[in-house]
């Protein structure tokens, strides 16, 4: 991804307390439109079978990731989240080629061809996978900011998870230990209202998830997922007092996914209007339509974003698609140091 | 006889053991109002109600836990899990306590429960995704563990699963629901620890059991171009085991080939392989040859996954060898 | 046990807007002598290695499955438990010659000498373990609730377990289905201070553990668990609760034991003081106080009762004594239907 | 050479490592202020503290996960799980992700962690808690399983366990803590993958690992006396296995016997007894004997508990049998 470029001039916009800038609402309307083209792009290289097994789009949610993670310095911060992990890799920087070559299955995919579309890690941008197993990797995060609190580094840990992972065990083991050991992690919970095709209404006793903090003293809170300054200035908040205090915070974020499940997933279990109803409020749309207001931004702005996005995932695909497949002498590789 | 698919005579086999005992009911994820991620169980929602195919929240512990405790005072419970990879979460369940309820009760206990899904590599789907976990039952006294490779013996199976008073771990697998077979309308059941011989012959056994079988079948049928006649067995049920159609086999054919999804190390085909090296050992002409995945964890490139799988080249080259041709 | 005699007058005292009359007061007190003797006669036989094992002790917690299980109906209601299972048992109505033996592994044992100490069943006063797995039981006893809704049955389940285990992802999970598939069952937390050798308050984000029914929405109540006739009350209303409108409930009995763990521990991690305190806060002791103070009992009736309890347990120990071990073909039995 | 018991070199590896890299720290249940439920942790506490002796909540799979992740990002975590029965609790975590991140990462990560606890039959404990439960790891590739048999294994083999950059699984057991053995003042690493042979012989290999190589060793003293020298072979290392150790010996006395303290089916033994069958078959002269525990849950009576394990007698019995003296 080329280096941000300043294109507009410096207006700025208070949420709560948090100044938020022209720069930062550009590169965040820039993150989320390029999230929403490459998941296009994905769906469309998936109906062409350059792309298999389970494929889990972000569209729609781009708001909770990129609004999220933009708090974070990733030199020092970590991100980890599951399945539905595109958007999260793109917002923490990683390389569209070398994320689109990983769900092509190619040897420079960051995963080397071996994880797939569920499985995107990045070292080097502090991006921690991309994990399949529902609830399995929040105890992961948990233990990455125990070593930041070991080593007495300021860094923050962002564990994103679904409405349906809230129910593992895992989640619950993670807060109570998160909040004796005094972890700097901020768990974010992106409540998409459907755990696969159940709405989390039907298998949640409590329907404001938030409320999970109470047993375990760590402050819960609802942030508006489809509003990425929302997102932004809730995280920040968190992400300070976990950086600051060493305290965790659990976040929900209402939000939705305007596709399946999964590339298979028809999507019967809702109607229409409601898929229509939340489009109409997407994260994108809403922060355009603010930054106009706010006249930090126009449509020559937009547009120039989007043209400048499509290149980088039509470059995405070209990499991928010219990438070479890894050999079968790696099938023995990657598995013990 | 009717040809239906896999997936639809497990259905059926759900459906009528639903219709004859009130006590099954089926729990877990997308169960209910999706009709199954699978679609296994498309319908039952309408015929039988919320109450008897009921949707979980994605907690594996917690309603394996409850479908043990439901089981053992009476009821009959099928736990479907979404694959036996999310299993995992809830294996304290059924080795702790499905496997131990009638042992430390001192039989007072009777724990007629299914925990059924689709297990082993399906397609694209990497390492977390693609396990073939069998070992991690078949290993456990207490449990008994199926593998049916054809819709006749889903169904026959299942059916005697749900209606025993054991803990059974059934599987099934992603790949093999769109199988097609011959299925009749009558009532059957297929007893446990009966192995089936699904082609005959003199030259070598051919062993597997669940969606390798059709590798193994394709594999008998090369062979028998170049003229070896394989013996091909199909275990169906490995807790039972029956190993007595394994030895006549091999006493007849002298010489074993075991086809296995899972890792190598402490898997069914490599315990059948001591066995059989054992109990044969006076007939043997050939070393026992084991045919599994590779022990790796499963990549996410197409032919990466395909290569550390079994295959019919694979499985023809090991009867070549214990043929001595190679 | 022979029945339960009727050797008081009339007396009754009100407990909330409960009425706790003279002859349950008695059988209380009667169970929790039992209990305590039938513990020290235990403990005694295990010195002389008579019983192996792990063997946890129910010294001091005798009010809280003695309160609990009274309310019960036993020919509709259940009973399930931890390893710390003698108490539980015994206040189910179990033979104590029967548990006694089961402790010694004879063939006459519950568990035809297969489960031991950890592992009391008795499926005919509905006691159905006895289970050794910290929180592994939770989810099961939730399961027997779910075969009473199914069967429109009125009974309810009873769910003991330690505050060692309140922090298992099990109990989270079984909390929310218990909620979402209103459940019969009643959930004690018996908070005896510590897990093994752990204070509660190091490993808990939180101190007062009934918060835990905060994020099911499930009411959560503290109750004295030193305080058999209190326990009493609070289960009664619980029962009622999940009787009438098959709701689950969460309390969190607070309670002690006297005993270490199990027998190979010396707890060092507490003071002398401590337990010190809490013996004079002795279950027995508070309600024999009590009923003198209400004139339903005298010190004949308690010696009485002590005696008449002291032979059942010699009873007890003459029947393991004398029972046969099992035979070794036992070795393959009780595994398969 | 000083005489230590097993669980004082548990201990020392410990405390030397910890001292050696500050990134290692150990977390577990008790193993802090209790000092260790069995006392290995002893001192250690008090020595480097409560931020690297970590005493959890009774939550395997959750500090389980934790020590992935901090391994994830460079600590060295030794989780202890007090009898490997608790770790089906967090088995999730180590098979689906200890065991699969290097590998679902492409190699970007390394996870130098050691999951330690005592593992198989203790005394009078019934089912749940003395399982020997070393199958369900070494089936899965992505891990490391050892099983020292002695304090200077032990220790050796913890301390490349700490050092190195894999999963690893180390099983003690609570019967051996208190075994006693030579273990040297200096610094000394045993390396993963190489059997030990404890007694040359060349009338009968018998293989075993951890706590049964007491038995396997009485049992070669008392076939000695009946004029049968037995070579014992210590695997040490069930994963990666030192096969070549295996074969070399069994080429020499043409017969093996092997001795595995969990249940039979898919076992470590049967494994092995796989392997010698497929791989010394023209040297064998006589069938490979197993001799594991009984495919039987753990009963709570003494005299049944002792009777369900692999005994000297049952070892000098199949010993005998591959002699074909019986
Ligand atoms: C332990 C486990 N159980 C089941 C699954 C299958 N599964 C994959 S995603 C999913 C739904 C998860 O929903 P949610 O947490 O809300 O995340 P979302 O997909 O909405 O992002 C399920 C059931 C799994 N991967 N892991
Ligand atoms: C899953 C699991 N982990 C660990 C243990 C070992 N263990 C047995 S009892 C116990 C402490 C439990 O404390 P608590 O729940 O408070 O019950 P209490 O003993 O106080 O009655 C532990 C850690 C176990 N049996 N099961
Ligand atoms: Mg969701
Ligand atoms: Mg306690």
């Amino acid at each position: 991804m080329p280096t941000q470029k300043n294109d507009t001039a410096g207006g700025y916009q208070r949420q709560g307390s948090l100044e938020i800038d022209a720069d930062l609402m550009v590169r965040l309307l820039r993150q989320m439109v390029l999230i929403r083209r490459f998941e296009e792009a994905s769906a469309q290289m998936y109906g062409l079978r350059k792309i298999g097994g389970f494929c889990h789009l972000y569209i729609g949610q781009e708001a909770v990731a990129v609004g999220a993670i933009a708090t974070l310095d990733l030199t020092k911060d970590y991100v980890l989240t599951a399945y539905r992990d595109h958007g999260h890799a793109l917002a923490c920087g990683m390389d569209p080629g070398v994320c689109m070559a990983e769900l092509y299955g190619k040897i420079t995919g960051c995963s080397r061809g071996k994880g797939g579309s569920m499985h995107l890690f990045d070292v080097a941008h502090h991006m921690y996978g991309g994990n399949g197993i529902v609830g399995g990797h929040i105890p992961v995060a948990t233990g990455v900011g125990l070593k930041i609190r070991m080593k007495k580094e300021d860094g923050v840990v962002l564990c994103f998870f679904g409405d349906g992972a809230i129910h593992q065990g895992a989640f619950h083991e993670s807060l109570n230990l998160a909040k004796v050991w005094k972890l700097p992690v901020v768990y974010i919970c992106e409540n998409n209202q459907y755990g696969m095709g159940t709405d989390y209404r039907r298998v949640s006793a409590v329907h404001d998830l938030s409320l999970h903090g109470v047993s375990y003293n760590i402050p819960g809170k609802q942030v508006d997922g489809m509003n990425v300054l929302a997102v932004y200035a809730a995280v920040h908040e968190a992400v300070a007092r976990a950086r600051q205090e060493s305290e965790p915070t659990l976040l929900e974020a209402k939000t939705y996914r305007y596709k399946g499940h999964s590339m298979s997933d028809p999507g019967k279990y809702r109607t229409k209007e409601e898929v229509e109803e939340y489009r109409r409020q997407d994260p994108i749309l809403i922060l355009q339509r603010h930054m106009l207001e706010q006249r930090v931004g126009d449509e020559k702005l937009f547009n120039a974003i989007d043209e400048d996005v499509k290149q980088i995932v039509r470059d995405a695909i070209t990499f991928a698609e010219q990438s070479p497949a890894p050999g079968l002498e790696t099938i023995y590789e990657d598995i013990y140091a | 006889m009717p040809v239906i698919s896999y997936r639809e005579a497990v259905r059926q086999a759900l459906d009528e053991e639903m219709a004859r005992d009130e006590n099954v009911f089926i729990m877990g994820e997308e169960v209910g109002e999706y009709n199954g991620a699978y679609k296994v169980t498309q319908g039952l929602l309408d015929k039988y109600g919320p109450e008897r195919v009921r949707d979980t929240p994605i907690t594996e512990e917690g309603f394996a836990g409850i479908g043990i405790g439901a089981a053992m005072v009476g009821m009959r419970p099928v736990v479907e899990f979404m694959t036996f990879n999310f299993a995992f979460m809830a294996i304290d369940q059924i080795i702790n306590n499905a496997a131990k309820m009638r042992h430390m009760s001192g039989g007072q206990i009777a724990l007629p429960i299914v925990f059924r899904g689709p297990n082993g590599p399906a397609e694209y789907l990497s390492s977390q995704h693609s396990q073939a976990c069998q070992t991690f039952y078949v290993h456990c006294p207490g449990l008994q563990v199926v593998a049916p490779s054809t819709p006749y013996d889903a169904k026959g199976l299942l059916k005697t699963a749900i209606r025993g008073n054991n803990p059974v771990i059934f599987l099934e697998a992603e790949l093999m629901y769109s199988w097609q077979g011959e299925v009749p309308t009558e009532e059957y059941l297929i007893p446990f620890g009966q192995a089936a011989v699904r082609r005959e012959g003199n030259d070598v056994t051919l062993i597997g059991y669940g969606k390798p079988m059709k590798l193994v079948e394709n594999a008998a049928a090369l062979l028998a171009e170049e003229g070896v006649e394989a013996e091909v067995i199909d275990l169906r049920s490995l807790r039972p085991l029956d190993e007595q159609a394994v030895y006549r086999s091999v006493r007849k054919t002298n010489r074993c080939v075991i086809v296995d999804e899972s890792w190598p190390v402490c898997s069914v085909a490599s315990y059948v392989g001591w066995l059989v090296s054992k109990n044969c050992f006076d007939v043997l002409d050939a070393p026992v040859e084991c045919v599994t995945s590779e022990d790796v964890p499963m990549p996410y490139n197409h032919a990466l996954e395909l290569a550390v799988q079994p295959s019919v080249e694979k499985i023809v080259s090991a009867a070549r060898r214990v043929l001595y041709k190679e």
